[in-house]
């Protein structure tokens, strides 16, 4: 028997690499799944300092977005809104909830409610809520049905890739200016997004940066 | 920031100390009271992000608190967000807020604007509204954010050089005060700006203590020009140049468009000097001076004269201005003047006088304020037979009141008498003359309390230290340069707790130190007239200045026996053969060295020498082929018994038997910036002698010192007429009807046409960003160097780097020499700002792998950092070679510390620092290219603004012409760049753009530059000698060029390695 | 296949390539197809010899290299024309920038023609093969180093333990021997 | 097989020198090649280990330092984008060339004088390309990143530019290596089998085995094996002159004057096998020393057939040379006359790097030329130096051309100077460390020359060949 190598080795290259391919593939899709920001930021639900409902207020009392977030029309930034803004109605309603402990505490002693970041921009991109809202982007359109989350949660990727969608067919997701913080808002029978959106695109002049790079990194 | 900030006791001393936290403050009425200042009512919030791009620190110190990984919150570290408790009025998160302030100096207030967000000043920029400067402004006031934020500011009190606290402050100051009822013993020492709250401390001061000493002094200041125009026009005035009226100007030894000037000259002749069409009317501009200057750049007419001949070639002048004028009486006084034997340029003196009095009553003579006063007042008298008076020239009555000289206070206090001396500003220790001695002075002094930004030379040999609040810290007031009464807005609470000079003096005088109400109170007296003083103050205070506070003119009488009276007793400025002269200038970085730890300003190249981070002594070619040096051989200049050593620098033009060197380096006793940089040249200076002196000997060393030049080539290499264009007024006017004449210049005169043989894609964004830069009014300051920096966030990288080549300024200002025929004595000087030209066709483009720059619609080539892996293939494609490499991680680390292992060094911004970051601005990382961007964030900013405005109105979003400039064409105090929409037919920039004088550079290659240059035009005197030199070294000459190479520094023996 | 004996086939060595190439004839005149001959270097007229044609691989490579220049075509225009079309030094993102295409798309073609090459090689001559039986057989090692030899399979119709190994010894083999699997 | 295809036959009509000489038996080749490998550990090699060794680690170090602390450490600036590491990358890469040359193209235009030398040139064009690979990897500033070069479709939907020469090169390095490593591998088939079947321990016999993948030297094998190897070397011709020629893109296809040239790719694909071939010798010749098993394989012939080709294509690098001063001259651009005929020749004493032109002008054009003498191509020595001089001025050329054009270019006011710095030189350094150590693995552990390919042209190969074994 002068064979060096068993009969069993004819077959080890090809387990070898049906292994590796095997086990490439996995990776490959692993970090396909799960280095995406579809996995890494959809379903983000972090606990909130105070039990705030945007379900009750949002959709059960049907408050407007911007009574809150008060600057979303002006600022880059859609604000959170101070203890003060809370206290308008609190101190008068529920004035003795415990839920709402956390927010007379922070009006009394002037200490602010930290709130957990659910959207994160990436520090390289430079997101203008002011210039969505006001061509008609709804607020829906990447934050979700928050008039029906009890909790927050993370309902987009916010992935270039996603941006670039709606930048590159805006007419996809545009509504009326005057709906943009209407949730629950759907293109009126007998016509379709698509329509209307095309309309808005057309009328508005809609032109949001696609080959700029600089419309979001500077 | 592992704690969260919010929970800190007040007394932390881990957590950021550089304001005052929320927990220290938040139910104290000073609280209270300051927050109503700052943002008197309305709602607010801060929103977490990342301090290290955005710089983005919170207000208060409230902060994005990252707590860890928590079990709801698996996939990424939980971060925080933080709204106020209550909204703050104005404050809208994201939003900047602009307030109008002003930055004191001894040549007038700045009026500025001041861009803040959340609550911290990011950037300044010019009061728009203000008359004086519309806007504009230098390169000081562009840096002083960066003193508001430098770490090593001095952050507290100090007695004996150990840390003290304001409260033992206060009773020492008591004491001492007690001692002395009358002011026996009392001395105070000012500096030279003017601040009309101040100068009513002073009063009060000196009504309360009337036995008490006063004086000023400023290192640099003009007071030889104050005592020839008492002697002129007796006490109490001061003279004004007015640049704009003056058709011929002749400055003899006088930098009236750089340090020895100010933002109105400036603006004064650049408006003389405006070339919209072929044959207007222009300036001309005749330059006697030992050195170059930005002066002696914009001449028409250059004379090199060493400083201590200046008064030769001014009597020779006035003597012949007087025999063409029949003025008797300046005949008179120039004759008296006793000078130094020197030969002049007959012909040179003669039709500069023949033009001068030809354009009587629109000329002007400036005489340097470092000349003796004699002729200085000798200049006022040939200005007065120029008919000049009161339209070129105007006189104003001072606003100060005299002041002890520092000579005198120091013979007063060497007189042992004085219990207490007060230091408000300056630092004298290190700056004052040598004659004076000032630390034996000082030393002589029981105690002696020193108020300042930093601890200098000065405070450590003070035995109180008090820290002052920098300008935009405290409430102050000031007078512009048109004398309007500005008042100073704070826009940040004092970092360090420090206090103004005028809370300073009110503790003096025992009223409350409330810097507002002392201020409102100089305002209600100042302006008592008005009816309604609060909506007064108000509409004052939001326009930055008091308006119609502008100073009036008087036309006092030109004395003209007194003048020659001052001449005839003014003895002759010696000139001792076969030496130098050796002549002080104020540098036009860090000045008198108070902008030492600066280090934008140390960076910032001197617009001449093109030197960073040091003095050097400059000399002409000629003298250093005599004394066989080079630049970056070490000489030692000697006069008496003092010496100094410090590097050479040859630089073309200079008068051969002088030496120039800036005062202000080679400071001890500041923070780490400013250290060992430089050399002391004070030790040399007297006040006997005044800012130049002669008989000085230089010697080669054999030692070498390197120098951190940024431009190591001067020459032009033949290629004037591709890059800097010129023409004179005449040869223009004969080409008027020619629309190729500065088009077809240079390479572009041969190449034949572009031809592509692709379709381009279509730029087809409603605007198309472009700029223009005017060669014509570019003075080469610099100042736009320094807007870009503070900007856009760009690092400085430290001697050691700039030597290597590796400094990151966006733009650059480039200076040539250059002359026909190789003339390396006499060469012309042209500056030109170049920064990324926006190639439609940029070659930078297609050669980036990962295509991290690519080309926006609206014509702005773009580069996207995040995307940048740092092949540096773009900048080895960019004709213009204007793209920066992070070659290491500048925003991070120190500066010395670049090359140790990254393993065990230290990273991080210091905070404050990042306090002044703008936040619409990506801090680059190392790696990643970086280039002009446009100031990209404005232009997204305002088109974001015209898309809000829109709305659902149907109205094409678009920007509407001229709202928003760049930093550079903002900060411009010649309005010599302007930027804007060229598919704007209303804007700037399209009508310059279609100017006959504009050009782009190197055409031939096709790269379609969204900057085009506007050709300079110069205006000889064709009867000159020299007048065919004007503008020769940017025609097209075949084969006999040759321009004088500047020696380059010896970059290439310092290779960026540890 | 399997055989009841283990027998592989019959091996025999010969003194040189021209004796093997004579008798690589004479075994292909006797109509055997299961055989080859195993020497240090490739014979020239072997293949003729044995009655081989021409390998088929070039059209797989053929092939191979038409993919790397479909793919290449692929990779370059569909991310620059279709995904992502962006504005680069002025130029075109329609097929006219292809010239500018060409470097990367002719690298993939040589790239895929090559592994086709190389792999097409391998899987024709059933590489990797490590055990094999003729390893068994205690001279064949000589054939890597100055060795002719012909094996013959057991597999073989006309195989005969006998008569094949005195047809081998006839035609100048020597060491004819039974190579077991 | 069929007369298209390669004979292995040397045309008894032209009596040529025998590659082989002394008339050589199969035998014999086999054992002198592996005796190499299997003889003991020879002191030298062991020595010579210890010294490009540590060298290499120096190498690897500085490479760590660089990518940690950035590209600082090294001696480049604004505007000398590229300078050591870009001219470090062309030079190896350019050496790179020979060996595939040398398998490829003389393969196919049947210089059968190729069989003892192709093994060795082929392992020094992987490790040569291996070297030149470091540069271009660590030249960018974020390292980490270098993964944007590759068309992974990602969430950020962004692509590489397909336009950019550096992408190019990614592609054609990529490629060229691979493609090399499998015309090597390929190669080294039939040997690994010879070694297998010589070794005498366990585990030798499974290394070399799996290397031989269980190589039977069958004809149908060698069949298939004869035409892939045909085949590769058929792509491998095309795609050694692209290499170079894409990597002179980097310079051409930009507007610096001094690189925008189009003589570049036939200029750089004639240098790099100047420089590669340079590089040959510069190991065959000690190698044909140190092992006297080898010189009756490496014979006067091989080194004058190569020194011949040294002459040809220095004469044609030269002529390059010329070619761009004449275009230069005659173009009348300032910018480019500017270059060549000041920042690098240096007419009027204003040039920076005029001893980088001139050394890469004597060594590469003017030392070749005592190669028209048959006596120079016949004397070792000469010809030893004559490599080292051309070595030295492919490195120059290299040099000339990136930093002359860079540290003088369009605008004055740009214009700096560039001086290496410490790290810089030591990567380099550490680059010879790692090229001479993976050569000497090779030399100890794999068959330098083609065992099967040179048995194939020994007389006693030829079928028709009539004389008795032994």
């Amino acid at each position: 028997m002068a064979n060096i190598f068993p009969r069993w080795s004819n077959w080890l290259p090809f387990k070898i690499i049906f292994c590796l391919l095997v086990l490439g593939g996995g990776v490959s899709a692993g970090v396909w799944y799960y280095l995406n920001p579809a996995y890494m930021r959809v379903g983000y639900q972090p606990a909130q300092p105070v039990p705030f409902s945007h379900k009750i207020h949002s959709g059960q009392l049907g408050m407007d977005c911007r009574y809150c977030h008060s600057y979303v029309e002006t600022s880059a930034y859609s604000n959170i809104p101070t203890t003060q803004v809370c206290m308008n109605c609190h101190s008068q309603i529920k004035s003795d909830s415990p839920k709402l402990q956390l927010v007379r505490d922070s009006w009394e002693s002037g200490k602010p409610v930290e709130w957990v970041q659910i959207h994160k921009t990436p520090e390289h991109a430079y997101f203008h809520h002011s210039v969505h809202v006001a061509r008609g982007v709804s607020c829906v359109s990447c934050h979700g049905k928050v008039n029906e989350m009890e909790v927050v949660h993370h309902a987009e990727t916010h992935s270039m890739a996603w941006c670039l969608d709606c930048h590159r067919n805006p007419e996809n997701h545009l509504r009326p200016v005057s709906e943009v913080t209407n949730l629950d808002w759907e293109p009126p029978a007998g016509t379709t997004q698509q329509k209307i959106g095309a309309a808005l695109v057309e009328k508005l002049h809609v032109n949001p940066p696609v080959k700029n790079c600089a419309g979001c990194h500077r | 920031m592992s704690k969260r900030i919010l929970q800190h006791p007040a007394e932390s001393t881990t957590g950021k100390r550089y304001w005052r936290s929320l927990g220290q403050l938040q139910d104290t009425p000073e609280f209270r009271s300051w927050m109503d200042r700052e943002f008197p009512q309305g709602a607010a919030e801060i929103q977490g992000d990342d301090v290290s791009r955005r710089g983005f620190l919170q207000f208060m110190g409230a902060s994005v608190a990252l707590a860890g990984l928590s079990l709801s919150a698996c996939r990424r570290p939980l971060k925080n967000l933080v709204p106020f408790t209550k909204g703050v009025e104005w404050s809208v998160p994201g939003k900047a807020l602009f307030f109008t302030s002003a930055m004191p100096s001894r040549n007038g207030a700045m009026p500025l604007v001041v861009t803040t967000f959340d609550g911290r000043p990011t950037k300044i920029e010019g009061n728009p509204m203000h008359p004086v400067n519309q806007g504009t402004t230098d390169v000081w006031a562009q840096s002083s954010i960066l003193d508001l934020y430098d770490p090593q500011r001095s952050k507290g009190y100090l007695f004996g050089r150990k840390p003290s606290d304001a409260a033992s402050f206060e009773k020492a100051l008591g004491e001492l005060l007690k001692g002395t009822p009358d002011g026996a013993g009392l001395a105070f020492l000012t500096d030279g700006t003017v601040s009309p709250t101040q100068e009513r401390l002073r009063a009060e001061v000196l009504k309360k203590f009337p036995k008490a000493v006063w004086a000023s002094f400023e290192p640099n200041g003009s007071e030889l020009e104050a005592s020839a125009v008492s002697a002129a026009f007796g006490p109490g005035h001061h003279a004004v140049p007015v640049l704009q009226k003056a058709d011929i100007i002749l400055t003899v030894d006088r930098d009236i468009l750089g340090v020895e000037g100010d933002i109105a000259a400036i603006r004064g002749f650049a408006a003389g000097r405006k070339a919209d069409k072929a044959g207007t009317k222009m300036n001309r501009l005749y330059v006697v001076e030992n050195r170059y200057t930005l002066t002696g750049g914009m001449s028409d007419h250059r004379l090199r004269l060493a400083a201590s001949r200046s008064g030769a070639f001014l009597k020779a002048l006035a003597l012949q201005v007087a025999k063409l004028a029949g003025d008797a009486g300046l005949a008179k006084a120039a004759s008296e003047l006793k000078v130094a034997e020197t030969k002049i340029k007959d012909r040179w003196v003669e039709e500069c006088a023949a033009d001068l009095v030809a354009h009587k009553g629109a000329a002007l003579v400036l005489v340097g304020q470092r000349q003796p006063a004699a002729v200085q007042a000798l200049g006022f008298a040939v200005n007065a037979a120029l008919g000049g008076l009161g339209t070129t020239l105007e006189l104003r009555k001072t606003a100060a009141t005299p002041a002890l000289s520092i000579s005198a206070l120091a013979e007063e206090l060497r007189k042992g008498k004085t219990s207490a001396l007060f230091i408000l500003g300056g630092n004298p220790v290190f700056n004052a003359p040598a004659d004076v001695r000032w630390a034996d002075a000082q030393g002589a002094v029981k105690t002696v309390v020193h108020l300042s930004l930093e601890s200098n030379e000065t405070s450590v040999a003070a035995q109180w230290h008090v820290p002052a609040a920098h300008y935009l810290e405290q409430w102050g007031d000031a007078l512009a340069v048109d004398g309007s009464h500005m008042v100073v807005q704070p826009v940040i609470m004092p970092l360090y707790n420090g206090l103004s000079s005028i809370e300073l003096l009110a503790k003096v005088v025992g009223t409350e130190p409330d810097a507002l109400a002392l201020v409102q109170k100089t305002f209600v007296e100042a302006f008592s007239t008005q009816a309604d003083l609060t909506s007064f103050w108000a509409k004052s205070l939001k326009a930055g200045f008091v308006e119609g506070s502008r100073a009036s003119a008087v036309t006092p009488a030109l004395q003209v026996d007194a003048v020659a009276k001052a001449c005839a007793e003014a003895s002759a400025v010696r000139v001792v053969e076969n030496t130098f002269e050796l002549v002080f200038i104020t540098d036009s970085k860090v000045d008198d060295g108070r902008y030492a730890n600066n280090g934008w300003l140390q960076e910032l190249p001197d617009p001449i020498t093109k030197l960073t981070w040091d003095n050097a002594a400059l000399l002409s070619p000629a003298a250093a082929k005599k004394l066989a040096v080079e630049t970056g051989d070490v000489l030692k200049l000697s006069v008496g018994e003092k010496s100094v050593e410090i590097a050479a620098l040859v630089l073309p033009g200079h008068a051969d038997d002088s030496i120039s060197v800036a005062v202000g380096y080679g400071r001890t006793e500041v923070g780490s910036v400013g250290r060992k940089v430089g050399v002391d040249v004070f030790p040399l200076l007297t006040a006997a002698e005044g800012r130049f002196r002669v008989g000085v000997t230089a010697a080669k060393t054999g030692r070498k010192y390197a120098l951190a030049v940024t431009q190591e080539h001067g020459a032009l290499e033949g290629r004037g007429a591709d890059i800097t264009r010129q023409s004179t007024k005449q040869e223009w006017a004969e080409n008027e009807a020619n629309p190729d004449y500065f088009l077809k210049m240079g390479i572009d005169a041969h190449a034949p046409a572009n031809f592509s043989l692709y379709t381009n894609p279509p730029l087809d964004d409603i605007h198309a960003w472009g700029m223009t830069v005017d060669l014509n009014s570019c003075i080469g300051c610099a100042a736009c160097m320094t807007a870009c920096q503070a900007e856009n966030n760009i690092p400085i990288v430290g001697k050691e780097q700039v030597i290597g080549g590796r400094e990151m300024h966006w733009m650059r200002t480039d200076r040539y020499f250059a002359s026909e025929g190789g003339d390396a004595d006499e060469p012309e000087m042209v500056s030109q700002p170049m920064m990324c030209q926006h190639c439609e066709n940029a070659p930078c483009e297609t050669v980036c792998p990962v295509n991290a720059t690519v080309h926006s619609e609206d014509g702005l080539n773009v580069m996207a950092y995040n995307r940048c892996i740092g092949t540096r293939y773009c900048a080895n494609n960019c004709p213009f070679k204007v793209r920066r490499f992070n070659f290491f991680d500048y925003n991070e680390r120190s500066i010395t510390s670049l090359y140790k292992w990254n393993l065990i060094s230290d990273k991080g911004m210091p905070e404050s620092l990042q306090m002044q970051k703008n936040p619409n601005v990506t801090v680059r990382m190392r790696g990643v290219m970086e280039k002009c961007t446009f100031c990209v964030q404005r232009i997204q900013e305002a088109k974001i603004t015209s898309k809000v405005h829109a709305g659902d109105s149907g109205v094409q979003p678009r920007v509407p012409a001229d709202v928003f400039t760049s930093a550079c064409a903002q900060v411009c105090p010649t309005d010599a760049i302007v930027f804007g929409d060229l598919r704007n037919p209303d804007s700037k920039v399209a009508k310059l753009n279609k100017d006959q004088r504009s050009y782009r550079l190197l055409e031939y290659l096709n790269t379609q530059n969204r900057v085009s240059y506007l050709a300079r035009i110069r205006n000889p005197n064709l009867k000159m000698p020299d007048a065919a030199r004007a503008g020769s070294a940017s025609k097209d000459a075949h084969g006999h060029h040759g321009e004088h190479q500047q020696p380059a520094a010896p970059k290439a023996t310092n290779g960026g390695h540890a | 296949m399997s055989h009841p004996h283990k027998v592989y086939g019959l091996g025999a060595e010969f003194d040189s390539a021209g004796a093997l190439l004579a008798a690589a004839e004479k075994i292909r005149d006797q109509g055997f197809s299961r055989w080859d001959v195993h020497t240090p270097f490739p014979i020239h007229g072997m293949d003729k010899a044995m009655g081989l044609g021409k390998s088929w691989l070039s059209a797989g490579v053929f092939v191979g290299g038409f993919l790397g220049l479909i793919t290449g075509i692929c990779l370059v225009a569909i991310p620059s024309f279709v995904l992502y079309p962006m504005i680069v030094h002025g130029k075109p993102y329609d097929w006219r920038t292809f010239p500018a295409f060409f470097p990367i798309i002719f690298e993939l073609a040589v790239l895929f023609a090559a592994l086709t090459a190389v792999f097409g090689m391998f899987a024709l001559n059933q590489l990797p093969r490590f055990h094999h039986p003729v390893f068994n057989w205690d001279r064949f090692k000589r054939f890597s180093d100055d060795g002719f030899l012909l094996v013959i399979e057991a597999r073989d119709d006309k195989f005969s333990e006998s008569r094949t190994k005195a047809l081998l010894e006839q035609i100048g083999g020597r060491n004819v021997t039974l190579i077991q699997d | 097989m069929s007369k298209s295809s390669v004979s292995l036959e040397t045309p008894a009509e032209l009596k040529r020198e025998p590659l082989v000489a002394n008339n050589h038996s199969i035998k014999w080749v086999t054992e002198n090649v592996c005796s190499i490998v299997q003889s003991p550990t020879p002191k030298w090699w062991l020595l010579a280990m210890c010294i490009t060794s540590p060298i290499a680690l120096i190498g690897l170090i500085c490479i760590v330092y660089q990518i940690s602390n950035g590209v600082g450490v090294w001696g480049e600036n604004h505007p000398n984008g590229w300078a050591w590491d870009i001219t470090n990358f062309v030079f190896w890469i350019g050496i790179g060339h020979a060996g595939t040359l040398i398998s490829a193209v003389l393969f196919l235009t049947r210089q059968k004088w190729r069989t003892s030398i192709n093994r060795a040139a082929e392992a020094m064009t992987l490790f040569a390309v291996v070297c030149a690979g470091i540069f271009p990897a660590i030249h960018v500033g974020r390292v980490w990143y270098a993964w944007f070069l590759a068309p992974i479709p990602n969430t950020n939907a962004i692509w590489p530019n397909f336009r950019s020469p550096l992408l190019w090169d990614v592609f054609a390095v990529s490629t060229y290596f691979t493609v090399s490593l499998l015309f090597w591998f390929v190669g080294l088939i039939p040997d690994l089998a010879t070694l297998r079947d010589r070794s005498k321990s366990r585990i030798a016999q499974i290394l070399y085995g799996i290397g031989a993948l269980g190589w039977r030297g069958s004809n149908k094998q060698w069949r298939h094996y004869e035409m892939a190897y045909l085949l590769l070397a058929g792509l491998s011709t095309p795609l050694v002159l692209s290499v170079h020629s894409i990597v002179s893109f980097d310079f051409a296809t930009s507007i610096m004057p001094g690189w925008h040239t189009t003589i570049f790719p036939p200029y750089f694909v004639a240098g790099a096998i100047f420089g590669g071939f340079a590089m040959v010798l510069t190991i065959m010749l000690p190698a044909a020393q140190i092992f006297p098993q080898l010189a009756d394989m490496i014979t006067r012939q091989h080194v004058d057939k190569m020194a011949k080709i040294l002459l040809l294509t220095g004469s044609i690098v030269g002529y390059a040379y010329l070619m761009e001063l004449f275009v230069a001259w005659y173009g009348v651009n300032k910018f480019e006359g500017f270059t060549f005929f000041i920042a690098r020749a240096n007419v009027d004493g204003k040039g920076w790097y005029q001893w980088s032109y001139w050394i890469m002008m004597f060594c590469n054009v003017i030392s070749p030329q005592i190669f028209w003498f048959k006596k120079m191509r016949a004397n070792y020595i000469a010809v030893f130096i004559v490599c080292q001089f051309v070595n030295v001025g492919m490195w120059f050329e290299r040099f000339t051309i990136i930093v002359t054009s860079l540290a003088q270019d369009f605008l004055p006011s740009s214009w700096g100077h560039y001086a290496p710095s410490t790290t810089e030189i030591l990567t380099f350094v550490g680059t010879f460390g790692i090229f001479f150590s993976l050569f000497l693995l090779f030399m100890r552990f794999l068959p330098m020359v083609a065992i099967s390919e040179v048995k194939g042209v020994t007389p006693e190969a030829d079928p028709h060949h009539n004389h008795p074994k032994h």
